[in-house]
């Protein structure tokens, strides 16, 4: 399956790019898309206090992705 | 209910009308101000960054939640995005309730939710020339 | 500072204007506005009756106390007297400080205290053609 | 001496009056205007949650009063 992945504010500068898709096996979870953006584009676009949001609502490490799904990783925020 | 992400200026007191009934005793409005300084440093002026349909999301069931949690009879709430200058209004909440306790609980909330749930970046420029990301709230529940 | 006793309509957005500077990142507008409906009654229109002077002195006095407590760049406070109609803002406090925490703080402390210390009454006409001065709070210290 | 008193709202129903002069002995307190105006107007007028203040400023019960003071009934108060 094949899910699209949006970097914002710090995260796209870590990253050097704003969005990216990524090939996973059936199943994976966000932790293993995790790991697979760390691969791909370096541990510093993935910190520690990163959050996730998939298809705009904020999910824990263990859910598990669907084919097409869109994943953010968001920094933490300021806005206010 | 009006919640909203605006790359214009906001019109805080257009705000408080819309949500102003004449069952209301008290409307309480916040604004959030670029202010000229940020922990020691000159400020010159601000760029937010949304991740736009999440923000508005997020920021519309913040206030559902908090309408549902608060005696409340509306809120208005609204981000700006985009390049501020000092001064300018980059968040206001306009609460309207029968009475203030209420209105001073919901505004407090939504204001502290906001900062912490809704998905919005700030990039300081200073006038010494550098720009920076701030550094914002780790949102919980994720990684 | 800013406070009056006025007998005219109170312009909310104007008392904000007037609080605000570059270095606050927070302005707290708070209006008390004349409801149609009291403890169960439908209620017409309103009277304020006020001890002037002595209101005006009383008001300056409170907001100068919340502004040498709390961590406030400004304040302006304004009681409408005289006849009011619903909907009609009978009271308006906007507080401007660097910090939403202080901003909160005061207001809420400037309408508590008005509220108990001004002398200031209030005197409401019901749909049902009666008319009734409004309970108030003793005031402490008094006799 | 002689000492103005002021009614407002509620009191001023009960006194009939928004204004009255009190002839009282030199060294006499608040407490004992009191007790002379309830002689005159009626106990209703000066009623147990009167709070005074002279010369607009809030006073206790064994405040001494002057020649001259503006002393003010002030009913339980409904600004806001």
């Amino acid at each position: 399956m094949r899910v699209t992945v949006l970097f914002f504010a710090v995260f796209r500068d870590f990253a050097g790019t704003d969005q990216a898709e990524f090939e996973l096996p059936d199943g994976a979870t966000v932790a293993q898309l995790i790991e697979a953006i760390g691969d791909r584009l370096g541990a510093d676009s993935v910190p520690a206090n990163v959050a996730v949001a998939v298809n705009q609502e904020y999910v824990l490490n263990n859910t598990t992705l669907q084919d097409g799904d869109e994943v953010a990783l968001i920094p933490p925020v300021a806005g206010g | 209910m009006y919640c909203e992400i605006v790359n214009q200026p906001i019109d805080v007191a257009a705000l408080e009308r819309r949500v102003r009934t004449n069952a209301d005793g008290a409307v309480l409005t916040f604004s959030g101000v670029v202010r000229d300084h940020h922990e020691g440093r000159d400020v010159e002026s601000l760029h937010y960054e949304a991740y736009g349909d999440m923000a508005l999301s997020k920021l519309r069931s913040i206030c559902e939640e908090v309408a549902s949690q608060c005696d409340v009879t509306d809120i208005a709430a609204v981000h700006r995005v985009g390049d501020l200058e000092i001064g300018d209004v980059s968040v206001a909440i306009a609460v309207a309730a029968a009475h203030r306790d209420a209105a001073y609980e919901a505004s407090r909330e939504i204001i502290e939710r906001l900062k912490r749930e809704v998905p919005i970046w700030k990039r300081e420029r200073y006038r010494d020339g550098k720009e920076e990301w701030q550094e914002g709230y780790p949102v919980d529940g994720g990684r």
